[in-house]
């Protein structure tokens, strides 16, 4: 179990890593939300299976979507400018 | 009025004068660069400290063309060791601390002592919970959780001043969203329509099952609401808003948060106030292992739930296109 | 138990009703429910002032069905009832002093999320000063930091997000630093609520063990919550913040914001880690230098500043300086000097936000030196309010700062000499420093103008703002002359704390 | 050697914690990108969940969940961790949403997500 755990904790900083290394954000926001079902994985090994739950919902599910929608949206917000901007 | 004084000038009066209209600044140039150092880095006075630790984070070239001298790249160097240390400084202080801590794991720890155990073993007893954690958190440190639940509220609506769009005030920068809405956006997306189909009503399933048995299994009020909350999301994402506007639109959607969170502090009043007199409260325990048990456990699970369910709704509506 | 001591719960349970109820309220009757609630809340703070000075005992109430241990609790003693009062007059005032901008700037649509924010402040604020939980604590810093940060955008200006941004990433670092803290705390004692936590640290203490823990969580707590209060050298969100935003929001943040978490830090240290081991463990020291540090610079920092209001920030972090110097002179005295400061400076800072906006609503809303010549005589209330103000701050009789000063320069004392030279010499200079900055203002604002520019420039204040200013300065003048009952409440709250 | 092996085998979790606590704060401070700003924060807050919830473990006993009607103490792991850091998620979710409307609002005026650069235009608007 102890090996399982230590696997898993090495996963979450590579994790953490992968985040502030790479490129293109939607990679980061992708790593991020391995690092929420990594980390609800954690939970249910640390006998917390209501943070389990939650973290699964929450962490990977709700704010993962809010983080892509922010993304969809600062596009769509890019692309209407330089519609403008070609339509000047 | 004297006569004017020939030696005026660049004279202290001129300075003060000057200073006191603001066109003049007694200690630049002379001051920080002595008791600050670090300030003389830009050309803007106030370079504070942690835009400067910011400075760091990347080589912006564009810094050296707008005129900044190699003086600010030397800075930059010096920060970022700066702030190599302070992170390896920080690592180890932590690190050090968490060597003198009890043992992970350890049966002895001071952090299992009377309090852990009476939520145990007189858990079910008193709150009439199964699941200890429920019971802690909604029964034993109520308050707390009520707090948390304002933390959401509070959010929410720092989040409706920023991105609320006011469709009737304001009907261009409604159009405008609305357009930016449409960009790469699947309209009618038959595979997307079919598994949504299929999967909405099991989410909702269970998002209702996970918030009605939060005092019997794992979940409860935040979870059972975030899952029926991503139920809703898809069911959006498939259909689009007008469908969803049938039953679900703005009216709805408040009315639901604004009533589950004013009976959830009618609840939590009664609870507190009840507690702290000493009065007899009419919600008992109940049976444990129930449905209906726990006295005002399951209620406020509930209200839990769907003030988080709309709560992280509006949150995407708003993220979308300003409004529900 | 008697009725009056369910006062402060109610108290914090209405405040956060009210908001609750505000979001389905249009933006008239939040107003009004607002104001409602918060003389409410002052009358209930009164009673409870009135009751525990009554019987010299402070009590804890306790919030849920289970006492000490395992339930949440608050605790009410003169300290915490007079501040509560205190912050719900000068929030009281910094909403009337500002009503007009609030009409003004915010949009018709979002003014009853406005109150709802500032509703959960108040909220956020009395739970933090009646608080026996520390998780409670952490809880209601969040709600605090997300209610200012929403307080710091109500413009929807452009400039302002950056300082909510600048505000927020500052502000989560020290919440994290300080819920490090709590778990560190939590684990080598095992207890949340303050009282047991203290019991089984004195144990901890008698015993030797986990001394090098101790001393990290009183370091992290400080930090924590120093950069949330604004301590020198974590100071640098201030002049974004208050710089910006709307007046009512200016004289909130500078005056209670940063106060609430200061007074959770004292609160900490003599309920839960003892104010013996904080002077013990040389933490006090670093306090004391950064404090003095901040004295020095902030005022420094405010003689160069060239629009006001930012000026008026900085100098803000000159009087946090003086705060944090206060607690850092390590003896009861120093802290009783400290807690009278945070309440001077609530009072005179939301005065100068206020004051700043009459100035500059009459010189065409501008707010550099220049175009504020002879302000004072284009709104002689808003001229008044701010010359008074000045004066507070500099130290002169007569107004609530010369009696804080004397504080700390008798408070220092009592602590050892070195303590005591360098607290007189840094005193002497910050205050050379505070009048130069702050004369300069009352000297521009009474430049001798001729009658074309005597007349008004943009709008006047309302009267509900000119007679909150008014109120302000009535306020200062009695804090200032009738000033020996604060003390004492002080003092003995405080020797009811331990 | 032995110390180093001693200290990863019974802090194994609070190792891992303090390490992505200072990389999330580091990347919460340094990074210049705000949506990375804001996933540092959610990783920083992560571990500091972590680091609680690790308190509360207590080897070979089971989830807090009334297992039979046997509330013996032997038997359960101590639920108050768990509970805190149910509360905390939330309170991160929430200042996370915050900060990404933030990030919108920031983006529709100065069309980059760079602090930097947003930084130097608010400097030329001033100049």
């Amino acid at each position: 179990m102890i090996t399982f755990s230590m696997v898993l904790i090495v996963f979450l900083i590579i994790c953490a890593l992968g985040v502030s290394f790479s490129r293109d954000l939607l990679i980061s926001i992708a790593i991020y939300m391995a690092f929420s079902l990594i980390m609800s994985i954690n939970w249910l090994i640390l006998e917390s299976p209501d943070l389990a739950i939650t973290e699964a919902a929450v962490g990977a599910g709700v704010t993962s979507i809010l983080f892509f929608i922010t993304l969809k949206k600062i596009h769509s917000i890019r692309t209407t400018a330089e519609e403008e901007k070609k339509d000047e | 009025m004297s006569k004017p004084n020939p030696n005026y000038k660049g004279s202290f009066w001129e300075h003060l004068a000057k200073w006191l209209r603001g066109e003049y600044d007694p200690v630049k140039g002379r001051l920080e660069t002595k008791a600050v150092a670090k300030k003389t880095a830009g050309k803007e006075e106030m370079q504070s400290f942690d835009q400067s630790i910011q400075k760091i984070g990347k080589y912006d070239m564009r810094m050296f063309e707008e005129g900044i001298d190699r003086q600010v790249g030397r800075y930059r160097v010096v920060y970022r060791i700066l702030s190599v240390v302070t992170v390896v400084f920080l690592i180890s202080l932590l690190l050090w601390t968490v060597s003198y801590m009890p043992n992970f794991g350890d049966p002895n720890a001071p952090t299992n002592n009377e309090v852990s155990q009476r939520y145990i073993e007189k858990g079910m007893e008193e709150m009439g919970t199964v699941n200890i954690v429920t019971g802690m958190i909604l029964g034993y440190r109520a308050f707390d959780t009520f707090g948390e639940t304002c933390v959401l509220f509070v959010a929410s609506c720092c989040v409706l001043f920023l991105l609320r769009v006011d469709r009737e005030d304001d009907p261009q920068s409604a159009a405008v969203e609305e357009m930016n809405d449409r960009h790469f956006e699947p309209r009618n997306d038959t595979i997307l329509q079919k598994v949504a189909n299929f999967l909405v009503p099991l989410i909702l399933i269970f998002g209702i099952y996970v918030v009605l048995n939060g005092h019997l299994s794992p979940g409860g009020g935040f979870s059972g609401g975030a899952i029926m909350a991503s139920g809703a999301i898809l069911y959006l994402t498939a259909y689009g808003f007008k469908k969803t506007h049938r039953f679900l639109n703005e009216k709805v959607v408040d009315a639901m948060k604004a009533g589950a969170l004013i009976l959830y502090s009618f609840a939590i009043t009664y609870f507190l106030y009840t507690g702290a007199n000493q009065l007899h409260s009419i919600f008992g325990p109940g049976t444990p292992g129930n449905i209906l048990s726990a006295g005002l456990i399951v209620f406020l699970n509930i209200f839990v739930g769907v003030e988080v369910a709309c709560t992280m709704y509006t949150f995407y509506t708003l993220f979308r296109r300003g409004g529900i | 138990m008697e009725f009056v001591q369910n006062f402060p719960f109610i108290c914090i349970i209405l405040s956060m009703f009210s908001a609750i109820v505000s979001f389905i309220l249009p933006g008239k009757a939040a107003k009004y429910l607002h104001i409602g609630m918060v003389t409410a809340v002052l009358v209930l703070s009164a009673g409870t002032l009135a009751y525990v000075a009554g019987t010299g005992e402070s009590y804890t109430f306790m919030m849920g069905q289970f006492p000490a241990p395992w339930g949440n609790e608050i605790r009410v003693g003169v300290l915490e009832a007079l501040m509560a009062v205190i912050f719900c007059i000068i929030m009281l005032l910094s909403v009337f002093g500002g009503i007009a901008h609030v009409e003004r700037e915010i949009q018709r649509s979002r003014k009853n999320l406005f109150y709802i924010l500032l509703d959960l402040l108040l909220a956020s604020l009395l739970a933090l000063i009646y608080t026996n939980d520390l998780f409670t604590a952490y809880v209601f810093i969040e709600i605090n930091t997300i209610a200012a940060c929403g307080l710091i955008i109500v413009k929807k200006e452009a400039r302002t997000y950056v300082s909510a941004i600048r505000y927020m990433v500052m502000s989560l670092v020290g919440s994290g630093l300080f819920l490090i803290g709590l778990s560190l705390l939590y684990g080598i004692t095992g207890h949340l609520l303050m009282t047991p936590a203290k019991e089984a640290l004195e144990k901890i203490i008698a015993q030797g063990t986990y001394h090098v823990p101790l001393v990290v969580i009183m370091v992290l707590v400080v930090i924590g919550l120093g950069i949330k209060s604004g301590m020198y050298l974590f100071h640098t969100w201030i002049p974004d913040t208050y710089g910006y935003t709307t007046p009512t929001c200016s004289a909130i943040l500078s005056s209670l914001v940063s106060k609430s978490y200061i007074f959770l830090m004292i609160k900490i240290f003599f309920r839960v880690v003892g104010f013996d081991s904080i002077i013990s463990s040389h933490l006090v020291n670093i306090i004391f230098v950064l404090g003095l540090i901040g004295m020095i610079m902030g005022s420094v920092a405010a003689i160069k500043e060239n629009d006001i209001r930012r000026m008026t920030a900085f100098s803000s972090v000159a009087q946090i300086g003086y705060i944090y110097m206060g607690i850092g002179l390590g003896t009861t005295a120093g802290v009783v000097a400290a807690l009278f400061h945070i309440i001077v400076h609530g009072i005179t800072k939301s005065q100068l936000f206020i004051s700043i906006a009459g100035l500059s609503d009459v010189s065409d809303g501008k707010q550099d030196f220049h175009s504020l010549k002879g302000a004072g005589f284009r709104c002689k209330i808003a001229g008044a309010a701010y010359t008074a103000a000045s004066l507070s701050m500099v130290g002169m009789p007569f107004f609530s700062g010369f009696v804080s000063k004397y504080l700390f320069a008798s408070s220092a004392m009592t602590a050892g000499s070195g303590r005591l030279i360098a607290a007189w010499i840094v005193l002497g200079v910050s205050t050379i420093l505070n009048t130069v900055y702050f004369m300069r203002t009352v000297i521009t604002i009474y430049t001798p103008v001729d009658e074309e520019m005597r007349k008004v420039h943009g709008i006047s204040p309302s009267k509900t703002e000119q007679a909150a200013m008014a109120a302000m300065i009535l306020l200062n003048v009695v804090v200032g002359v009738a000033s020996t009952p604060i003390i004492r409440a002080l003092e003995s709250g405080l020797a009811m704390f331990g | 050697m032995d110390v180093i092996i001693n200290m990863l085998r019974n802090h194994y979790q609070d190792i891992a914690a303090v390490f992505l606590f200072v990389i999330g704060m580091t990347n919460l401070l340094l990074q210049q990108n705000l949506i990375k700003k804001i996933i540092g924060l959610d990783i920083m807050d992560s571990a500091i969940y972590l680091f609680l919830a690790s308190k509360g473990y207590i080897a070979g006993r089971t989830a807090p969940i009334v297992v039979d009607g046997i509330t013996d103490v032997e038997r359960y792991i101590n639920p108050i961790p768990a509970g805190l850091v149910l509360t905390g998620i939330v309170v991160s979710v929430s200042v996370s949403a915050l900060m990404m409307a933030l990030t919108i609002c920031l983006y529709r005026e100065y069309h980059t997500l760079n602090l930097d650069e947003i930084m130097m235009k608010i400097r030329k608007e001033e100049d």
